[in-house]
């Protein structure tokens, strides 16, 4: 299909030509046209549908404030919904299709809402669909769910990458029109970082638009000219493509840069966007203005636009968008449409001007005091229905229509710290208000200057005070006509419906009806009508909205006020607002020393946190975990088994009053432990919960290691910190983390010294290191090491620990040389079951809601002593005596199922929360005493042991009949950790 | 001495070495690394001035021989040295400051990697809010790179050093190279 | 938002950890003060709408607590202290 | 006058000329017997049942702004009553119990909608905490399943499955859990208030209170002394700011939430869904936006706006649970302020000033709490006992070490 509406000139490259479909069928375009300009230029008017009544629609832009030329843009994992055709750069291969209609654009079967638009009036729905009870849900809702929403989202992973980065400048520059760029030339020409961003693919702002003159070339030219020669500056960044999108708190600004969109595919390796957070200290707003149209009756109609937009289709696009068209102004900018298009040779019929008096245009039918009250045309406007100022009406066939009803500054980023923009009434629009984001400037159209000289003026001026200079460029010579406008917000004729939000079907009706409710606050407004809420957030609409509202309360629209701006400024893609953590990159991995040799064993994996620990070794023939994980226990209890508990945190501790502070951080004393031994610590929280525990050894006098548990680490060191810092300051305390420094390995079972003999280079007989023994070693021959004689097995155990390089090696090493031993390398299963056989506390006991009474460690906490949670711990709701104990839970017949999350109750007691007794905290599978057992909370538990209940889990129907007894489950006496 | 085999950061025998585009990432494993804290009221100074153990202010690198330093914390610096000669380094700091200052060993905590390229500035930008292109040379500081800790030190516009969590080597590495091809 | 550090300049508040007022610092002692001085010192908050001086760490940086005077309302901070400082200002000992 | 879908239909063919405001705008009289101060989904609950269930009038309730111009209308509209501890349980379950008869009890359609909502589980540790959770629920009479990673799938196939740093292994499901039009409920109790004879004062800001002998006698406003017997204050947001009128100190920190919506979309998700793995959940409007949310940001705030950290971070538990919204688009963000308190757990209780009632400390859980809080706090201020379901929420269990502490956080208001 040809290029019907092209005309001559434009800013697009006809040297080069593009194909691309929409809806299935064939068109072309050149670089330079967006997909809305380019439909245009071939002729297409009708690109979209209404969100409730799916009325036919066309593009009534040329930019990002579009409501109705959405299209789902591209296909497969890139489908693209909601895309706005006014924004959407034009590629070669590039295919479109209509959304939210069915089954074609044309014939929308949908469209009956249209018909029956009587019963949708504004929140109809909060008064009906609500009996039967049970319809709203198995019938209305779904139906109004599927007929809901706008485009549709694929199921595929979005393919392409996105990145983000920071960028740092003394000047950002939001906005690239004639403010924008002199303000950016003002800076840069001083040498200053600036940053200057634009949405647009080309920057200019409405200069491109326009066929006014700058400095006495065509504004456009100009613009060409200071881009060239900023790009040439090392000190000035342009981002093109670029949207900032908010305005966040001490000079934060998010910008997303768009830098494949307007490729078919992003280059290998490259992103499809990028989220930038600049940093500045002083920046300017010079985002320009929006135009809003006028509402009259059927004013939704493909063909009807903007007048600004029809012009800047005809002068940057070089498309007529109709042969006989018409303008309707409240102000000398919709004039600026007329000639503009007819000096184009494009036929103008009309040009309905609502003002009375004023002069006349020279060369064109001039209706002054004329309003349009009414069109026709389904598909696309036909003709218009005019009301002259002596009553008469007339009709006139038209295919496009500009509608100004003056213009509103984009005053939205100076708004997003709820600072509420003021009314002018000089150009009957918001501008900013005194108070915004510190340090943000507004210059240009965005600040209600309107005229081409202004704007350059404003521009320059805001750079030079917000960079405190005295002196900038001169500045070109610009048109400075002055804003004549005289409000009108709406046609008041008949009874059919004039649109105010064109996208969610928002009439003028709906704002009387509001009214009529009482819902007459703007916010009210807004959330019964849904006015401003579609996806331009009613850029174009609002303001009308509001002044509506302002002439049905007779408040001034001041008074009436705005609803606030947010964030963002237009809708950002989820996926460059997440960047690269995505997928398993999410998070980084945390790998232990063990890892490689875990992974070429076949090792399966458990995260933990950021790590990925071994959660068992599975051995040829082992088809089910459990069989592997018994056998880990099994061989360790038996003889001698290996566990990397390298994720285990590690602080080193040291200062003169190294002692004295872990006696006030931990809730039991450290300060008696002689040098060479190590103990185990209980840590409370202030509130007198625990917080974590670990066992801590003296290396030195002044040196101690503290052990946290692996979730905790990086918390307890803040809290170390914090209680060095903020409580202690006097303390003399060093602290730093040395978890990741050294590969720790647990070496537990009967053979545990045995085998730890073929590798320590000194003495590690029981009398030289006795149980809770800690000191340096050196391994190997001579390599520096750390040996702990703990046990959280409850067997003869150690923990070796060795610079990380050489934590591979060891485990390489010790399986070697101990070999005669069948040493075992046990995971985090096995470790889990033997330390509910010993009843240690862990994750499911350590909860973040217990005490140490709960965990039967009551008698930790020291009374002689000052420490972190002591005082608030003995509050009478944590020291009830019926309150949860720890207890050990055994299946009566030793076949019976047991799982964690189970809740405890008596026998016969009806499943309520009256009976409920408390809950298992963690299971296991003993296979040493060849049933499953579990730790539990039981309220009274301590004087319950013996005692038979049931464990019930009724969201599985698992019932079990249990015995209650000490949590410490093998070895009681503890005989062989000490052997 | 120790009959013992190290492996890298990125479980290797050997340090890697990547280029992507114009940039080079090495990983270094001949560095030895250790904490030095002030005792309370001790001035670290003297002793370091002795032992030629550099010790500069907030957020600066000061290099020399054997010893070079950056400051991470108030009265807390880390020393480098060669691994070669200084795998004990803790020990032979303890010596030169004895009980005027806390001394722990760090080199096994980080993976360290020397960036290079004509410009490290289009890459930075990417990775973390550190103002490589606006910072001077021996700019040394503690930054956020795809949510891992890493102090990173500015050598020039084209070199620099960074210091990441060991355990996620490989992650940040990989996020290194990503970030290289995406801006590079 | 960006914390002026004393030390280190303007930080990226993300490289900070929030822990709330600042009253935090001034925790009864254990051996002398009962359950209703902690409670008051540990729960109760005057939450204001305005000036707040508020405790963060500065854990992806040089590990110093800062107490940070801040404005809840418009989040604007008049002043960065390092909380070590302002402890011992406070007469905090051992 | 009564809503129906006949009403609708008749007002439809006669030009909708018969609709009547849907609640009066009276002035302020010189005294009520009972006054609640805050207009939000609490706040107008209350005076709702004060007036129907329990019989009261002379009733006012004292809005600073426009009526649900609170958290009510700030929220990401989701109910159910999957909570774990004694304290909680009863109570949300009596809410999500009043939900299900919302619509018809009030004549106003709040788009109630029971799709369900999931948990979703990605280690064993989880699993075991949300069995336990699911028992408890089950015990106090709530209903819950535990689903296996296949089900889920089945739920929803196009979830990050098989590329996930975190991977999916079940989740624990409520299918009376849902989502309600969260305007609706403001105004369809305000409607119900109003036709009851309370007086809904917008624009009314309390700017004190008049105490006398321990007693309450009135509150000073912007529009006047408004003398009451009885004063419940409902505020959240401002909680600390208004009960220091009365004096008293709080445990409580205001922080900001931000919360999201996206585009409007087709139908992608059904139900309500939660990220285990991240700081994300997410349901999908009746009009097609993904509402969607997180953390708070974490830092004491009265701003009602947010900082980007959040925002990516959001986006980034978004991304890793549902990699196809690469290319959906954020449309609106937005930022309410949390009254957080020391356990995550709110109060609804007298104050040791005769006459003085507080509701609040909702954190970010009040919106699904909206019915029973309003009926337990008219229960509390007309009968001066707690409902049965709220008697946990006092103010001085910090002081008992009666803590409702879900998350097992402590006393960091921002970590719950």
């Amino acid at each position: 299909m040809s290029q019907s509406h092209r005309i001559p000139g434009g800013q697009i490259d006809r040297t080069k030509t593009f194909r691309f479909t929409f809806d299935g069928l064939p068109y072309t375009g050149h670089p330079g046209d967006t997909l809305a300009s380019a439909l245009l230029a071939n002729g297409v008017r009708l690109m979209g549908r209404s969100f409730k009544y799916h009325r036919p629609r066309g593009p009534i832009s040329a930019g990002s404030e579009e409501p109705n030329a959405l299209v789902e843009l591209r296909s497969g994992g890139r489908q693209e919904p909601n895309t706005r055709a006014t924004v959407a750069e034009l590629f070669d291969g590039l295919t479109a299709n209509s959304q939210n209609r069915w089954p074609s654009l044309r014939f929308d079967a949908m469209a009956i809402n249209d018909r029956l638009n009587a019963f949708f009036a504004a929140g109809f729905y909060y008064k009906t669909f609500m009996w039967p009870k049970s319809f709203w849900e198995k019938l209305y809702e779904p139906i109004i769910r599927r007929a809901a929403g706008l485009g549709s989202v694929t199921r595929e992973e979005d393919p392409d990458a996105y990145d983000k980065g920071f960028l740092h400048c003394e000047l950002l520059v939001i906005g690239a029109g004639p403010a924008g760029l002199m303000a950016a030339l003002t800076a840069g020409r001083v040498g200053r970082r600036v940053i200057l961003a634009d949405e647009d693919f080309r920057m200019g702002g409405r200069l491109n638009a326009e066929t006014v003159a700058v400095g006495g070339v065509p504004g456009a030219d100009w613009a060409a000219a200071v881009v060239t020669e900023l790009s040439a500056m090392p000190n000035v960044r342009l981002l093109s493509r670029t949207t900032v999108i908010g305005a966040f708190d001490h000079g934060i600004y998010g910008a997303v840069e768009r830098v494949s969109d307007h490729l078919p595919v992003p280059p290998a390796g490259k992103p499809r966007q990028i989220l930038w957070r600049i940093y500045t200290r002083r920046a300017i707003l010079s985002g320009g203005a929006t135009e809003r149209p006028i509402a009259f009756e059927n004013n939704d109609r493909p063909g009807i636009m903007l007048a600004g937009a029809l012009r800047a289709y005809a002068n940057r696009w070089a498309v007529k968008v109709g042969e006989r068209v018409a303008v309707f102004t409240n102000n000398d900018d919709g004039l600026r449409t007329a000639t503009d298009l007819q000096a184009r040779g494009v036929d103008v019929v009309a040009v309905i001007d609502s003002r009375e008096g004023g002069e006349m245009l020279s060369g064109v039918r001039h209706l002054r005091g004329a309003q349009v009250i009414d069109t026709a045309g389904r598909l696309g406007l036909k003709a218009i229905t005019v009301r002259q100022a002596n009553g008469a009406t007339e009709t006139i066939a038209v295919d496009a229509l500009g509608v100004s009803g003056g213009w509103n500054p984009n005053v939205n980023i100076h708004s997003h710290h709820r600072s509420r923009p003021v009314w002018d009434a000089g150009i009957a629009a918001f501008i900013p208000g005194p108070e915004g984001p510190p340090g943000l400037l507004v210059a240009g159209a965005a600040a209600g200057l309107l005229s081409t000289h202004a704007a350059l003026r404003s521009g320059r001026d805001a750079a030079l005070a917000a960079l405190e200079l005295t002196s900038g460029p001169d500045l070109p010579e610009a048109e400075d006509a002055p804003v004549r406008i005289t409000p009108l917000w709406h046609v008041s004729h008949g009874k059919g419906r004039a649109w105010i939000d064109q996208q969610n079907d928002v009439t003028v009706k709906d704002v009387k009806l509001a009214k009529q409710e009482n819902f007459t606050s703007v916010e009210h407004l807004k959330r019964y009508t849904t006015l401003g809420m579609a996806t331009d957030q009613g850029k174009t609409g609002n303001v009308i909205g509001l002044a509506i509202m302002a002439e049905l309360t007779g408040r001034s629209i001041p008074e009436t006020g705005t609803t606030i701006y947010r964030p963002p400024y237009t809708p950002v893609a989820m996926g460059a607002l997440a960047g690269r953590s995505r997928g398993k990159e999410f998070k980084p991995y945390r790998l232990t020393p063990s890892h490689h040799w875990a992974r070429e064993q076949g090792a399966v994996f458990v995260e933990v946190g950021n790590w990925l620990r071994t959660q068992w070794v599975p051995k040829p023939g082992e088809t089910e975990w459990r069989q592997s994980v018994d056998r880990e226990v099994l061989a360790t209890r038996r003889s001698v088994g290996i566990c990397d508990v390298t994720t285990l945190g590690k602080i080193d501790i040291q200062g003169t009053d190294a002692g004295a502070f872990l006696d006030r951080v931990y809730a039991n004393t450290f300060s008696t432990l002689p040098v060479g031994k190590c103990r185990y610590g209980l840590m409370l929280r202030e509130d007198g919960i625990v917080f974590d525990d670990g066992t801590t050894a003296r290396m030195g006098e002044h040196e101690y290691v503290m052990t946290t548990t692996t979730a905790n680490a990086v918390t307890v060191f803040r809290h170390l910190e914090f209680c060095r810092q903020c409580l202690w300051p006097e303390m003399d305390v060093q602290l730093i983390s040395t978890t990741e420094a050294w590969a720790q390995f647990s070496v537990a079972g009967p053979n545990a010294r045995k085998l730890l003999e073929k590798v320590v280079d000194q003495d590690i007989s029981d009398a030289a290191f006795p149980y809770m023994g800690a000191g340096n070693i050196t391994v190997c021959g001579g390599l520096r090491a750390r040996l702990f004689r703990i046990s959280f097995s409850g067997e003869l155990a150690y923990e070796i620990a060795v610079p990380t390089r050489y934590g591979d090696a060891l485990l390489r090493e010790m399986l070697a040389r101990g070999a005669e031993f069948d040493p075992v390398v046990y995971g985090t299963e096995a470790l889990g079951v033997m330390r509910v056989e010993k009843g240690h506390v862990a994750g499911g006991e350590l909860n973040g809601q217990s005490t140490a009474l709960n965990m039967g460690l009551g008698k930790m906490v020291s009374r002689k002593k000052d420490s972190i949670g002591m005082v608030l711990s003995q509050r009478e709701g944590l020291t009830d005596p019926d309150g949860y104990r720890l207890v050990g839970v055994k299946p009566v017949d030793p076949n019976g199922k047991l799982t964690a999350g189970s809740h405890f109750l008596e026998k016969g007691a009806a499943a309520v929360a009256a009976n409920d007794g408390g809950w298992l905290t963690s299971k296991v599978y003993s296979p040493h005493l060849g049933h499953d057992i579990a730790l539990g909370y039981l309220k009274a538990g301590d004087r319950k042991i013996g005692q038979r209940m049931r464990a019930v889990n009724l969201l599985t129907g698992q019932d079990t009949e249990v015995e209650i007894v000490s949590p410490h489950f093998f070895d009681p006496e503890g005989e062989r950790l000490r052997g | 001495m120790a009959s013992l085999q190290a492996m890298t950061a990125l479980g290797a025998r050997e340090a890697a070495m990547v280029t992507v585009g114009s940039v080079t990432i090495a990983e270094r494993v001949d560095v030895a690394l250790a904490s030095v804290a002030a005792r309370r009221g001790h001035d670290l100074q003297p002793a370091a001035n002795a032992a030629g153990v550099p010790l500069p202010g907030p957020a600066r690198y000061q290099s020399g021989t054997p010893y070079s330093g950056f400051w991470v914390a108030p009265d807390m610096w880390f020393v480098e040295a060669p691994f070669a000669t200084h795998e004990l380094i803790a020990d032979h700091l303890k010596a030169a400051f004895g009980a005027a200052a806390s001394i722990t060993e760090q080199t096994d905590a980080w993976v360290v990697f020397d960036l290079a390229a004509p410009d490290l500035a289009p890459l930075m930008e990417r990775l973390c809010n550190v103002d490589f292109a606006g910072v001077s040379d021996g700019h040394a500081t503690r930054t956020v790179i795809e949510h891992l800790g890493c102090y990173l030190v500015r050598q020039s516009r084209g070199n620099l050093r960074l210091y990441g969590p060991r355990s996620s080597a490989q992650s940040l590495l990989h996020a290194l190279e990503a970030a290289a091809l995406s801006a590079c | 938002m960006i914390i002026h550090h004393p030390i280190l300049g303007p930080r990226d508040a993300q490289e900070f950890v929030y822990l709330g007022d600042a009253s935090l610092i001034d925790r009864p002692d254990g051996m002398t003060a009962g359950i209703e001085e902690f409670h008051e010192y540990l729960y109760q908050r005057t939450n204001p709408a305005g000036e707040h001086r508020e405790l963060w760490y500065h854990e992806q940086g040089d590990r110093s607590w800062l107490v940070v005077t801040r404005n809840t309302v418009t989040h604007e901070i008049t002043k960065v202290e390092l909380a070590r400082d302002v402890a011992r200002s406070r007469g905090r000992s051992k | 006058m009564r809503y129906s879908g006949f009403r609708v239909i008749a007002e439809a063919l006669t030009g909708h000329k018969g609709w009547k405001p849907v609640w009066r705008d009276p002035a302020p009289q010189a005294e009520y017997d009972y006054i609640i101060v805050g207009g939000g989904g609490h706040g107008l609950a209350t005076a709702y049942y004060l007036a129907k269930e329990f019989g009261q009038s002379r009733i006012a309730v004292l809005e600073k702004g426009y009526l649900g111009g609170g958290n009510v209308g700030r929220n990401t509209t989701i109910i159910r009553s999957n909570y774990l501890l004694d304290g909680n349980e009863p109570f949300y379950e009596f809410s999500l119990k009043l939900w299900e008869g919302l619509e018809q009890d009030f004549n106003y359609n709040a788009m109630v909608s029971q799709r369900g909502i999931i948990n979703l589980i990605h280690t064993d540790a989880q699993r075991d905490a949300f069995t336990r959770r699911g028992n408890a629920m089950r015990l106090h009479g709530a209903d819950a399943e535990l689903l296996s990673r296949e089900q889920v799938r089945k739920m929803y196939p196009w979830l990050n499955f098989d590329n996930a740093r975190f991977p999916i292994k079940g989740a624990l499901m409520q299918r009376r859990g849902g989502t309600v039009r969260h305007d609706a409920v403001a105004w369809g109790y305000a409607r119900g208030a109003d036709m009851r004879g309370v007086d809904l004062i917008q624009n009314c800001e309390v700017t004190g209170m008049r105490i006398e002998n321990g007693r309450i006698k009135g509150v000073e406003t912007t529009r006047g002394y408004i003398g009451a017997k009885k004063v419940g204050v409902a505020v959240a947001g401002s909680s600390s700011k208004v009960m220091a009128h009365a004096g008293m100190r709080l445990p409580i920190e205001s922080h900001v939430l931000q919360a999201f919506v996206s585009e409007g979309l087709k139908p992608l998700i059904d139900g309500v869904m939660t990220f285990g793995a991240g700081h994300f959940y997410v349901s999908q409007s009746d009009k097609g936006g993904l509402v969607f949310g997180g953390d708070i940001d974490g830092y004491n705030s009265y701003a009602q706006r947010g900082n980007l950290p959040v925002i990516e971070d959001v986006a980034e538990g978004g991304m890793a649970l549902m990699p196809a919204i690469g290319r959906v688009r954020l449309l609106r963000t937005w930022g309410g302020i949390m009254d957080m308190s020391m356990d995550g757990s709110p109060f609804i209780d007298k104050t040791h000033i005769e006459g003085l009632y507080f509701n609040g400390g909702w954190c970010y859980g009040g919106f699904k709490a909206t019915p029973a809080s309003g009926w337990c706090f008219a229960h509390l201020m007309a009968k001066d006992e707690p409902h049965k379901t709220a008697t946990a929420y006092r103010l001085d269990r910090f002081l008992k070490g009666r803590m409702i502490d879900e998350k097992g956080q402590g006393a960091q208001p921002n970590l719950h």
